[in-house]
């Protein structure tokens, strides 16, 4: 089955691991993700400070080019840029006089029928009922689910998970034999586009988030996002001076979890492209027994639309 | 057509848009004399013959106002009617009557300036349309019938 | 009908201003079947309604219309001076020539021909009205309160001191409501139990009063003054007669670890179980989900050891038809359920309770006898954070209203717990305090000064447990919005109160509407809190809107003095413009065909299917029937009937027809 | 064919209905009603395909009634019009026998509304694209235009009713067009009354004709009444979501509402 791939600027350039591990995640899965053709850049959140119509017009080419090639389903694995094309698809369908401007603008035709889909969407519709069967080496590591903030926020529009204790990445990550513990720093800030002008904000916001999760004695920490991933990892020098302590916990993307869990080697997920060494002790091959939570699990929150 | 004066009745809800004309007389508020108004007790009362007979009755325009959704006296009278006026415009317009003439509006009790501003836009419309031609003349030819005015 | 009294009005010169009186009145009193028309400076005034009466009586006139100001304002005087000079009021109708005229046109003779259009409607319309007596509906002079909190404890005591028979109805064993779960109320701080229970002795011995707990309203029918109510006793499983209420039985039960519901799940209680000590009626009920011989069919360990032997395990669900002339809604609210607030870990961790599972830890009949003490190691907390608004005005979680009472009970937690535990610390996270009532304000200053809480202006993002504290992240907006941690022990959420379970349902049983968040609709906010839309249904307490006791109790003698006005005489008297379906005689019955659109259209149910049945008891019709004690005068059904089988009085199709002819053929 | 006539001998020779409405040999090549009431007169059933006439506007009339137990013969438009008559408190579940006559000449017995429902699901019960393309063409007129069409067409009409009588769903039997106080529908067959009655008889049909077409073919003057209530069928469906006759029990379109009803033209 073919589905649509918006990679984005991160894709090609610091997350080339995300790429990879995707792309051979969906070959397991015989899967083809068709690169949109002559995409362009989402405008992520520098757009939408300078200009509202700019900022709608980028996603909006992105998806007029997705229809033109008769492409229903776009995943889109990077967070920001999924959230900048559901937010512009949510305000074209609520305004049609805005639509047609817009349209104008891209000189394309813009209807806004594709489905724009995050990497845990994506997964959870092409991927998770045949993934326990191919779970070949289960991923049995103490796994902090570290969700960011643009994947769930803001949910009126975006209406994917809990926003305050989101568990879809940590279903995942259970359903690949791995142990999602329970901790508190699921959607604090890392900080994000300060990476470069605040490092030291950076450093605090992150570090705070890496020391809650190594008190909780976590052996990993997996995202779903560029972004949280280069502020956690590449940032972890100037995490570990403000904790002064050296935590060496790796960070994954979700899709090398499960890459691996399916038998993946390291080379082929990127994983040789972390700032942070990825040595995971190998752990004896037991059946992936899901280890039940220690507490009651909260049902789902009753959010009315 | 500057100097034709046209005739246009409103049917309104006693509850909400009489009240709201209510409002507009005491905020003297001035409107254009053409547009007389019929109390309804709700504009669920309201049948479509009755608009039938105002322009048969040489009516140049018809308002017809009442509740907002959801704040009818009578909680429903105002859905139902916004169902009623949906298929009867759409039967209107395939015969050919000017549904232009008719304005449909929700004026509520506290909404007099509201009701000046459906007045006088419809008196202003109806004049640009001019008196309803179609009408007339059928009504015309007919004078002579037994329908005669306030028979006994 | 040809002797029409035509009165116009100048109303000092609101009208004559701009609108030629006397020109109207000449020229409309020559309408063919207008007796007499005069104008008089003001009609209202009392010579103006003299003029009229003699009017009435010199010409005897069969019809009067006065022009003047809006029928809104001043149809009933001038109904009733008809009235008095013996002409029936409804055949009295005004033509408004001054808000709709006067008021808003300038002075011309287009303004003058306008007013003399007006009145000429009306004067037609005068022609076609009937005669029309009002409508006698009997009233059953029984009131049916649903609800035994103290809303309706409050309700059913004035009703019944008045002399007149109340039926109560209460869904839990015992009546009492939330308020026997309390501690200690505001501002006063007296003793909730004691302030309580001597109402609740008095509901069970009143002689006017029928009580029945453990039971609830299946169907109401009829309408104001005549409604017929099923209710469903659940079955006890015991015969109250026999049993003392020893309690024997409740001791020597075996099962002893079901969550009991009064405690909130900080208590426990056996299968057979009277909810508290100041239970009314104080006597066990059975709960048949968690009793072994129900789900096994051994033990009757109750049944052995009762002296009476008033165990009767195969009883049955009872119910029962009532009559009742009115009814008053007390079915209170509710505190929000734990799976809101996973962000707070409530639910999740045991020390994260809400506000009424504090009130049960202060109370000295809970579970912990009054002491503070953490559910999950029972030690007491030396560092206690309250968190105000844990859900009310919140619009992401769907609660955008104030719950009212939260600030009041949260800072009387605080008071509580310095009170209890004299060396601890209590936090208020807040965002603004609403303490509006009397003595309100003084008694939350009271526990900022002399109790020392700690009153931090922030909300509060995430709580979550680290090595057996509970870490409490907020901010303090009052000291530039700087992040605050607090390691705490225990956390309090005062959470939104909302609408009873079921609320809906029991709304729609009733045939009375209800807002978005399923609190029940008042008929007016400002003038009517306690009415419904539907006469004869009243609101008392919490369950039309958060409220705290001596709202509920005001708003429940509020609802009570309206029953008893409503029981005050035999009859009710309503305006007879209702609807009303023809009739003619055999064979044909009436121009009606039994479609029912009407009946589908009715939003107050006012038609009901009448069976014309032969001598033979065939039914040879089903007729429509407008139930005139029901019926509002909204008059859809008439728009709706394609037959023109019904009809309404005040704006028959005659009436109406009549008014557009006279309007538009001049 | 014949299978049909003994299946009505027996169902009269054993009581179960006392009058089945069927199709008998009219004039030419053409069919016409005829009512069986017994074995002998069952003879003279026929079907063919030119047997198309929607029977049901026959179960209501006061004339048929009082014979007793109805059977009849049902075509689509009949099954519809029988549900539409249901939902209206009219016919009772199993109050009349229905044989419906499938193409090839068999024929299925429906013993209770909701197999007919089921039925229905799975035939076309549209307006024929001939009909669209008319009704298509004037909506493509201007407003003017059609007001000349139509005038010229209710000029036509002479006021015989026979559109009332033809169709199933007028079984009122004080219709408004015979209500004097007040005259809602002049009686003359002028231009205006002529638009009154029609307007009037389309808008009681809004939501409620099952598109037989009987009032057309029935109208002496071949005025196409049908189009009229035919041209409501799909706003009513678009805007209500209610199309007739295909429930039992189904809720009149008119007699409820959606609080979210949509609309362009109320300010």
């Amino acid at each position: 089955m073919k589905v649509g791939f918006y990679p984005g600027c991160s894709m090609k350039g610091g997350a080339r691991e995300y790429q990879e591990s995707v792309s051979a995640l969906a070959k397991v899965f015989d899967i083809e993700l068709v690169e949109i053709p002559d995409w362009n850049c989402c405008g992520a959140t520098a757009a939408h400070n300078l200009n509202k119509e700019l900022s709608l017009s980028l996603p909006a080419r992105i998806m007029a080019l997705a229809e033109r090639e008769g492409i229903k389903d776009i995943v889109v694995p990077c967070a920001a840029c999924y959230n900048r094309l559901s937010v512009t698809q949510h305000e074209l369908a609520a305004d049609p006089a805005l639509c047609s401007k817009v349209a104008s603008l891209i000189e394309l035709k813009y209807e806004g029928t594709t489905q724009i889909l995050n990497i845990i969407q994506f997964i959870d519709k092409y991927i998770t009922d045949r993934l326990e069967e191919k779970v070949v080496k289960p991923f049995n590591y103490k796994t902090a689910c570290y969700y960011g903030c643009l994947l769930v926020r803001p949910h009126s529009i975006l209406k994917f998970d809990r926003v305050e204790d989101p568990q879809s990445m940590d279903t995942l990550v259970k359903k690949a034999g791995g142990d999602a513990i329970d901790w508190a720093f699921k959607t604090e800030c890392c900080g994000a586009g300060m990476s470069v002008s605040r490092t030291d904000t950076v450093a605090r916001l992150s570090g705070n988030i890496m020391k809650d999760a190594a008190d909780r004695a976590a052996e990993v920490i997996v995202v779903a996002c560029p972004m949280c991933h280069s502020n956690l990892d590449m940032r972890r020098p100037e995490i570990n001076k403000f904790l002064n302590e050296k935590i060496d916990i790796p960070v994954l993307y979700i899709s090398q979890v499960l890459g691996l869990a399916v038998g993946l080697d390291a080379k082929t997920l990127g994983l040789n492209r972390h700032m942070t060494e990825v040595n995971l002790p190998e752990k004896p091959v037991k059946e992936a027994a899901v280890t039940d939570a220690p507490k009651k699990v909260v049902p789902t929150q009753k959010l009315e639309a | 057509m500057q100097d034709f004066e046209p005739k246009i009745v409103a049917f309104v809800c006693n509850w909400c848009t009489y009240a709201g004309a209510d409002l507009t007389g005491t905020s003297r508020i001035k409107y254009s004399a053409n547009v007389k108004i019929i109390r309804f007790p709700c504009t669920g009362r309201i049948d479509f013959m009755i608009l039938m007979k105002a322009f048969e009755n040489g009516a140049d325009g018809i308002i017809v106002s009442g509740c907002h959704p959801n704040d009818c006296h009578y909680s429903t009278g105002n859905f139902h009617a916004r169902r009623r006026w949906i298929v009867f415009r759409n039967l209107l317009n395939f015969t050919g009557i000017d549904t232009d003439r008719i304005q449909f509006s929700w004026v509520s009790a506290a909404e007099g300036f509201k009701w000046a501003d459906v007045v006088n836009n419809c008196t202003k419309k109806i004049k640009e349309l001019g008196p309803y031609e179609n009408y007339n003349k059928i009504a015309v030819s007919t004078l002579f019938n037994e329908e005669g005015t306030s028979n006994e | 009908m040809s002797r029409i009294g035509v009165f116009v009005c100048h109303c000092g010169e609101n009208i004559s201003a701009t609108v030629n009186c006397e020109k109207v009145a000449k020229i409309t009193g020559e309408l063919k079947g207008v007796e007499f028309s005069t104008d008089y400076k003001y009609m209202c005034s009392d010579p103006g309604q003299t003029l009229l009466k003699e009017a009435i009586k010199e010409h005897k006139l069969d019809g009067v219309v006065v022009a003047a100001c809006s029928p809104r304002m001043h149809e009933p005087t001038f109904r009733k001076a008809c009235a008095e000079a013996g002409l029936n009021p409804f055949l009295c109708e005004m033509s408004n020539i001054r808000e709709h005229c006067s008021w808003v046109h300038p002075k011309d003779d287009l303004t003058t021909e306008k007013a003399e259009d007006l009145v000429r409607v009306m004067v037609e319309k005068v022609k076609k009205n009937k005669a029309l007596k009002s409508i006698k509906v009997p009233v059953t002079k029984t009131a049916l309160v649903i609800g035994g909190g103290i809303a309706g404890i409050q309700a059913a005591l004035d009703i019944a001191n008045c002399g007149h028979k109340v039926i109560m109805v209460e869904k839990l064993p015992s009546i009492g409501g939330h308020m026997s779960q309390l501690s200690e109320t505001f501002p006063t701080l007296d003793c909730s139990q004691c302030i309580l229970t001597p109402r609740m002795v008095e509901i069970a011995q009143h002689p006017n009063i029928t009580l029945h707990t453990y039971s609830e309203v299946e169907s109401v029918d009829g309408f104001i003054g005549n409604f017929k109510i099923k209710i469903r006793k659940k079955s006890k499983s015991l015969d109250e007669h026999l049993c003392t209420g020893c309690g024997l039985c409740t001791t020597k039960c075996p099962q002893k670890k079901i969550p009991n519901e009064f405690e909130r799940g900080l208590g426990f209680r056996p299968a057979i179980y009277v909810p508290f000590p100041q239970a009314v009626p104080n006597k066990p009920v059975i709960d048949r989900e968690n009793c072994t011989y129900y789900i096994k069919g051994k033990c009757k360990v109750c049944e052995i050891v009762c002296p009476t032997k008033a165990i009767r395990f195969d009883q049955e669900d009872e119910v029962i038809e009532v009559e009742a002339g009115a009814i008053v809604m007390a079915t209170g609210f509710d505190v929000l359920k734990s799976d809101y607030f996973p962000e707070y870990g409530f639910g999740k961790y045991k020390d994260v309770i809400d506000g009424l599972q504090f009130e049960r830890l202060a109370s000295a009949s809970g579970p912990t006898q009054g002491e503070i003490r953490r559910p999950s190691d029972g030690q007491v907390p030396k560092k206690i954070v309250f968190v105000a608004c844990a859900g009310s005005r919140d619009p992401a979680k769907g609660i955008e209203y104030c719950s009212k009472i939260c600030c009041m009970y949260t800072a009387k937690h605080a008071m509580l717990y310095k009170h209890k535990v004299h060396d601890g610390t209590p936090y208020v996270f807040y965002m603004d305090i609403r303490a509006g009532g009397k003595m309100y304000e003084e008694f939350v200053r009271r526990t900022i000064v002399e109790d020392g809480t700690h009153y931090v202006r922030g909300r509060v993002s995430t709580i979550y447990e680290k090595n057996g504290k509970l870490i409490v992240k907020g901010a303090d907006t009052l000291m530039g919005g700087i992040p605050i941690e607090i390691e705490a022990d225990m956390v309090v959420l005062a959470t939104a109160g909302v609408a009873n379970k079921g609320a809906e349902e029991l709304a729609q049983t009733v045939h009375i509407s209800y807002d978005s968040y399923k609190f029940f609709a008042e008929a007016h906010p400002k003038l009517k809190p306690v009415e419904t839309n539907t006469a004869g249904i009243f609101l008392a307490g919490a369950c039309q809107a958060p409220k705290d006791i001596p709202e509920s109790v005001a708003a429940a003698s509020g609802a009570a003095v309206k029953v008893a006005a409503l029981f005050s005489n035999d009859e009710l008297t309503r305006d007879p413009l209702v609807a009303v379906v023809n009739r003619q005689a055999a064979p044909v019955y009436s121009a009606c065909v039994g479609c029912f659109l009407c009946q589908s259209v009715c939003p107050y149910q006012a038609i009901e299917r009448e069976e014309i049945k032969s001598r033979s008891g065939e039914i040879i019709k089903t007729l429509a029937r407008v139930n005139e004690g029901l019926c509002q005068g909204c008059g859809t059904c008439v728009a709706l009937c394609r037959t023109k089988a019904i009809d309404i009085h005040g704006y028959s199709n005659q009436q109406v027809y009549t008014e557009i002819m006279a309007l538009l053929n001049d | 064919m014949n299978d049909m006539i003994k299946k009505v001998t027996q169902l009269l020779t054993d009581k179960t209905i006392d009058v089945f409405i069927g199709y008998g040999k009219g004039s030419a090549d053409r069919s016409r009603a005829i009512f069986v009431r017994t074995a002998e007169q069952a003879e003279n059933l026929v079907f063919s395909a030119n047997c198309t006439q929607n029977l049901a506007g026959y179960l209501l009339k006061h004339e048929v009634k009082h014979l007793g137990k109805l059977g009849i013969l049902a075509n689509v438009a009949a099954l519809r019009s029988i549900l539409q008559l249901a939902s209206e408190f009219q016919i009772k579940d199993g109050e009349v026998l229905v044989l419906f006559a499938n193409p090839d000449g068999s024929f299925t017995e429906f013993l209770d509304f909701h197999s007919i429902e089921g039925y229905l699901l799975t035939t076309e019960t549209g307006i024929t694209s001939g009909e669209q393309e008319r009704i298509a063409a004037l909506e493509a007129m201007s407003v003017s235009e059609r007001w000349t069409f139509w005038n010229q067409e209710f000029e036509k009409c002479i006021k015989c009713y026979a559109c009332r009588a033809a169709c199933p769903m007028c079984y009122c039997h004080r219709c408004t067009t015979d209500v004097n106080q007040p005259q809602w529908i002049p009686v003359a067959s002028h231009e205006r009354g002529n638009l009154d009655y029609h307007l009037m008889r389309a808008m009681h049909l809004a939501g409620r004709c099952v598109n037989c077409g009987e009032c057309a073919n029935a109208c002496p003057m071949d005025i196409p009444l049908n189009l009229l209530t035919y041209q409501l069928i799909s706003p009513i469906k678009a805007g209500f979501g209610a199309t007739a006759g295909m429930k039992s029990d189904a809720v009149y379109a008119l007699s409820t509402y959606k609080p979210d009803d949509k609309e362009n033209f109320i300010i």
